[in-house]
């Protein structure tokens, strides 16, 4: 299993693998944002969580349906299919190879984008656990978006409308954390439901992702 | 490498779909070690849905598949090679996922060794066919599918693939192969599969009966 | 798993062609009277003034488009588990009457809210997760379009559908966590039946079975019509390769 | 039957849920009917009601 997850992560830093993608799109959110919204610090600093947040769902997003697909179209996701590794197995490695890809570095830079978005400073360290706990969550129902996909002419835009709603509980209380953390207030609560959300969203969407894929490659 | 156990695969009376339409029905057959056999039809019989229902990827409508578990290694039209990886780590990865340490001879069995650091795009379409095959032969399972193996292959390339077949079958391993062409293997039983065809019989649909 | 079951369309249609009329009689006999009855001949309440007549919509509403999402859980888990083609296709046929009931709730609970919280919007927890249900409706509706193979179609959404409803309830909650709440308190509770006087209670009981025989009765007709076109795709698909 | 300062509120309330209620009934019946005639017809053309 670990020459799977190695595997999408060589593909994923090879030319044409999308690595930057999420990133450069997460550092335009954050940076569009203010023009929009104009520089003033308070308003910034106010809206900075949610904004980081949707960032991050959306960067996550823009991976997310070519998860499957490419290994279907080159046959991969068949021969995947009938070898002695469990699909199930197979959707929890390549939801771990999107996040290490997309999720991690979002965590990294995150902190920094905070800065542009004038997060109060005692906001930095909820910021990294928010991050570091929800991306996870992300990347998981994202697979399941994708499998539900995975064979269909223009999936991705179906992808989104079938994820985004799902997102809805990581993003609050990701959110509520960053808000919390940056008022200064004790942010355990919220951080507790975004890390169960994440674990549980782990421990079975796996079972629903392979039940479509295999739906799928009937 | 030795197949240690023997393995034969039996089809009974079969009937397989494809989009929801019953394509072949009441296949049987029996494969055993060292034994080729050749399903043979026009295109769109269903040779490549067979092969699939065999390979487990989709549910039969009707009969049984006899094989031993994890027996079965399934090569489709299309190779699962990645064209940004080099030769070398395609069939590694590969290796890898079915347990096997070391793909120099399965290299050498399909003449890529010379081209094991170059990356996939670079392949021709009949060296990308190869290293499917060359897929197989690191799965260390006895019991082939092949869905149209020789497709693009030139002529080299095809005796290189016999003389792969023949290496397997003296091993005690078993080939199952659909091919529209006449492959010239001595040692292979051709079926054909048109007489299973199933276009007469009307499909029954559970929607029968429902009036207007 | 054999591709299709003994789930018998046709004695559905037999038995859903008899009910059928009698079922959209009920539902149009206690829509009229529990609206009529609570829109004309309720008092204003104490605070609220006219606009309580508003419940005798927005309540059942709401409790209809929840149920129906059940109810699609239920039709989706009975399709995956026993293979019947007509619990896959009712769930399929309660989604679009899901759908409006949770815009209707939507709707009323806006207009509804406006003289109290001075907006249109107010993003109340209790409305936003209304507002969330939505999205799942459209998930599920626009997953069923772009899928052609039927059985692939609803085995699909049947886990869309189970995957959702968790998500439901978790977004149902975490709604509350992100704001306190302006919805109404305990008295006039839009769920909570024993805190409204009786005076209002009677229409609201009449309404409620109105909107349950409503989707009753549309979910009937509409499973019914997918029934026929599965009839019609099969009889074209055997005139095709005949 | 005085609706009081509130009566837009209710008339709105009413007058848009009964809309979409009705809306989501002409277009089922629509499609029923539409589906039927289709089904007939076919059924029509290839001479065997019960399939």
């Amino acid at each position: 299993m670990i020459s799977l997850l190695m595997r999408d992560i060589t593909l994923a830093m090879r030319a044409g693998g999308g690595f930057g993608l999420g990133l450069a799109f997460f550092l335009l959110v954050a940076v569009l944002v203010p023009l929009g919204v104009g520089p003033d610090p308070i308003t910034l600093a106010k809206i900075a969580p949610g904004i980081l947040w949707v960032g991050a769902l959306l960067a996550c997003l823009l991976s997310l349906d070519r998860l499957f697909a490419l290994d279907a179209e080159d046959g991969s996701l068949d021969l995947l299919a009938t070898a002695p590794v469990p699909l199930e197995a197979v959707v929890v490695i390549k939801s771990l190879a999107h996040w290490l890809v997309t999720g991690l570095p979002l965590t990294v830079i995150a902190p920094a984008l905070g800065l542009l978005l004038n997060l109060p400073t005692s906001g930095y360290p909820w910021l990294v656990a928010a991050f570091g706990l929800g991306t996870p969550a992300l990347s998981v129902i994202g697979a399941f978006g994708a499998a539900l996909t995975v064979g269909l002419k223009r999936g991705g835009l179906l992808l989104s409308l079938l994820v985004l709603p799902l997102y809805v509980p990581t993003l609050i209380f990701g959110a509520e954390v960053i808000r919390r953390g940056a008022l200064g207030l004790d942010a355990t609560t919220p951080l507790l439901f975004l890390a169960g959300i994440t674990l549980g969203s782990t421990a079975l969407l796996p079972i629903a992702s392979a039940a479509a894929i295999r739906v799928n490659l009937r | 490498m030795r197949y240690t156990r023997r393995m034969t695969l039996t089809v009974t009376n079969l009937g397989c779909t494809r989009g929801g339409l019953c394509v072949l029905d009441g296949v049987s057959f029996v494969v055993k070690p060292g034994q080729i056999l050749v399903l043979q039809g026009p295109n769109g019989i269903g040779k490549t849905t067979l092969l699939r229902t065999i390979a487990g990827l989709q549910p039969p409508q009707s009969g049984q598949i006899a094989a031993p578990a994890d027996s079965i290694a399934y090569a489709a039209h299309a190779d699962g090679i990645k064209p940004t990886l080099t030769v070398g780590e395609n069939l590694t990865f590969w290796a890898a996922i079915f347990g096997t340490q070391n793909i120099s001879p399965a290299l050498a069995a399909i003449q890529l060794t010379a081209l094991r650091s170059r990356p996939a795009t670079s392949l021709s379409a009949g060296q990308k066919r190869r290293l499917g095959l060359a897929r197989l032969l690191v799965t260390g399972r006895p019991i082939w599918l092949m869905d149209e193996p020789t497709v693009s292959l030139d002529t080299a390339s095809t005796a290189l693939f016999i003389a792969m077949i023949a290496s397997h079958l003296g091993q005690g391993g078993s080939a199952l192969i659909a091919s529209h062409i006449h492959l010239g293997l001595a040692a292979a039983t051709y079926l054909n599969l048109t007489p299973y065809a199933n276009h007469i019989a009307p499909q029954p649909s559970p929607f029968d009966g429902v009036t207007a | 798993m054999s591709i299709w079951e003994y789930a018998n369309p046709k004695k559905f249609m037999q038995t859903s062609g008899i009910v059928l009329p009698w079922v959209s009689a009920l539902a149009a006999i206690c829509l009229i009277i529990g609206l009529t009855w609570g829109f004309f001949f309720t008092p204003d309440a104490v605070n609220f003034g006219a606009t309580v007549k508003i419940i005798y919509l927005h309540v059942p509403s709401a409790m209809m488009a929840i149920n129906a999402w059940v109810m699609m859980l239920i039709a989706s888990l009975i399709w995956l588990i026993r293979r019947h083609h007509v619990s896959a296709l009712a769930a399929k046929a309660a989604a679009p009457v899901g759908l409006t009931m949770t815009l209707i709730a939507l709707l009323t609970g806006a207009i509804w809210g406006e003289p109290m919280w001075g907006t249109w919007w107010a993003w109340d927890p209790r409305l936003t997760s209304f507002l969330i249900l939505t999205l799942f409706y459209l998930g599920y509706l626009a997953l069923w379009q772009a899928v052609d193979n039927p059985d692939t179609a609803a085995d699909l959404t049947s886990v869309l559908c189970i995957v959702g409803s968790v998500f439901a309830l978790l977004s149902r909650y975490a709604v509350n966590f992100w704001n306190q709440g302006l919805h109404q308190g305990a008295s006039l509770s839009m769920d909570a039946k024993d805190h409204v006087s009786n005076i209002y209670y009677i229409p609201l009981l009449i309404s409620i079975a109105g909107f349950i025989l409503l989707f009753l009765s549309l979910v009937l007709l509409r499973t019914r019509t997918e029934i026929r076109s599965r009839r019609l795709a099969a009889l074209l698909l055997r005139e095709r390769i005949a | 039957m005085d609706l009081g300062k509130y009566a837009q509120v209710v008339l709105w309330s009413y007058a848009g849920a009964i809309a979409l209620i009705l809306a989501l009934i002409m277009l089922s019946l629509w499609q029923a009917a539409i589906t039927r005639r289709a089904l007939r017809e076919v059924e029509d053309r290839q001479g065997k009601p019960n399939g």
